[in-house]
């Protein structure tokens, strides 16, 4: 199983991109598919512009991905991040992870996300509809908490349904 | 010893600068004697870092603690906390 | 938001679903999907057969399709499950959530899922490559502990990160 | 009082029917009374229940222990356990 990473500006398509996974192999029980997603904020976004690390994007994911694999027996496992400027409605960030049982394929892609929240080198800034450039996205506490579980003795991360 | 600095988001835009070259004094040990040396060179250093422990650090794309040694390091890099995702 | 529940012999189109999911609303923030596979059991198996309960398939899927509106503020709900035979690699079940913050679509995806592989009335049996057929796949008591885990006390069931 | 009956996978092929409709003996209160009667109607019936606690049992659609009254009921399902999704 080859992992695929990539930092884009354009959008993807979550059908190809499980197609690729399952291409020719028929060993996974469960995808799991996340798409994070551009909210319009009761209305007052007109859009989020996404500044990120070149290289070290990359490399900082790639790491989570390893992590990932390591943990869990996963089949397929493919992360994409777009950067730029992204509406209401459009897609930010995919992760689809591929398993034999559905439990390593749920918990691989809480996982991803939970790690791609706070150590990825992304920003996000907001643009108003009023025309002002809102200010910088910041950052939640509760991310923090979400990726502290995952170090916790009693986490299960191995595999136990199917 | 040169060294390459980028930066990121607002503390890109409190600097001023996208990235720069800089030469640091002999004894800047860790990226915390880097930041204050840093504070040093103008108000707008002093704006970008003005809280200790929010501006996170990179030695060549991984993530470092204050106390990261600069030893070999070719590219530092100081940003917000990530909002990706 | 209106959860959208069918049970079909006909496969399904993952990107259609989550495209219906978003129409004219751009208050999610995650959407997360999980695709239930016929794995080929390591080459031996050349097709599932799907039995169900109709009538009773639909309510008792609606009913885990409330439960999960009620735990989790979702923006977006559908559930589809197949019966009939399906070959190796091929679509079985999908569950599609939605929500402002991706903690409750991926609980509630889960929730979904260990919920229809011990609640909905679905029986698979295998069919053999050998030409013989096999026997009704067996119940496996770890679903039946994975499905114990949504009524701990200490379960988070409220979303707690965005 | 005449039940539908409806049997589902291994159920089904023990019992070797589909569906049937039943005219159950007075005193058959509960889905549990109903087995032990069903029992008695003949060897299928006694394969199909031989581990009492295996199979499941659904009243109209909704999932019922042994001990649920068959008060009003009109479609009583026998199943094994559920392997879906």
């Amino acid at each position: 199983m080859i992992p695929s990473v990539r930092i884009q500006a354009e959008d993807f398509d979550i059908a190809s991109e499980i197609a690729a996974l399952s291409e020719g192999r028929a060993d996974s029980g469960a995808v799991v598919t996340f798409t994070g997603l551009c909210r319009d904020e009761g209305g007052r976004l007109q859009a989020l512009e996404l500044e990120h690390y070149p290289g070290m994007a990359e490399a900082e994911i790639g790491r989570v991905v390893d992590e990932a694999r390591g943990r869990w027996p996963l089949t397929g496992l493919t992360v994409i991040h777009r950067y730029g400027k992204i509406r209401p409605g459009q897609n930010i960030v995919l992760v689809v992870t591929a398993s034999a049982h559905r439990r390593a394929a749920f918990e691989a892609a809480e996982f991803l996300m939970d790690y791609l929240k706070t150590r990825a080198p992304f920003w996000k800034r907001e643009h108003l509809k009023d025309g002002t450039a809102g200010g910088w996205v910041e950052a939640k506490d509760e991310d923090d908490t979400a990726l502290e579980r995952w170090s916790r003795p009693d986490h299960p991360s191995r595999e136990s349904s199917g | 010893m040169p060294l390459k600095l980028v930066y990121f988001a607002w503390v890109r835009e409190r600097v001023g600068k996208t990235e720069e070259t800089v030469e640091v004094p002999a004894g800047t040990a860790t990226v915390a004697d880097l930041v204050r040396w840093l504070k040093t060179r103008g108000e707008e250093y002093e704006y970008a870092f003005e809280n200790e422990g929010v501006v996170r650090a990179a030695i060549d794309h991984t993530h470092v603690k204050p106390d990261a040694s600069l030893d070999g390091a070719r590219e530092i890099a100081f940003f917000p906390p990530m909002t990706g995702g």
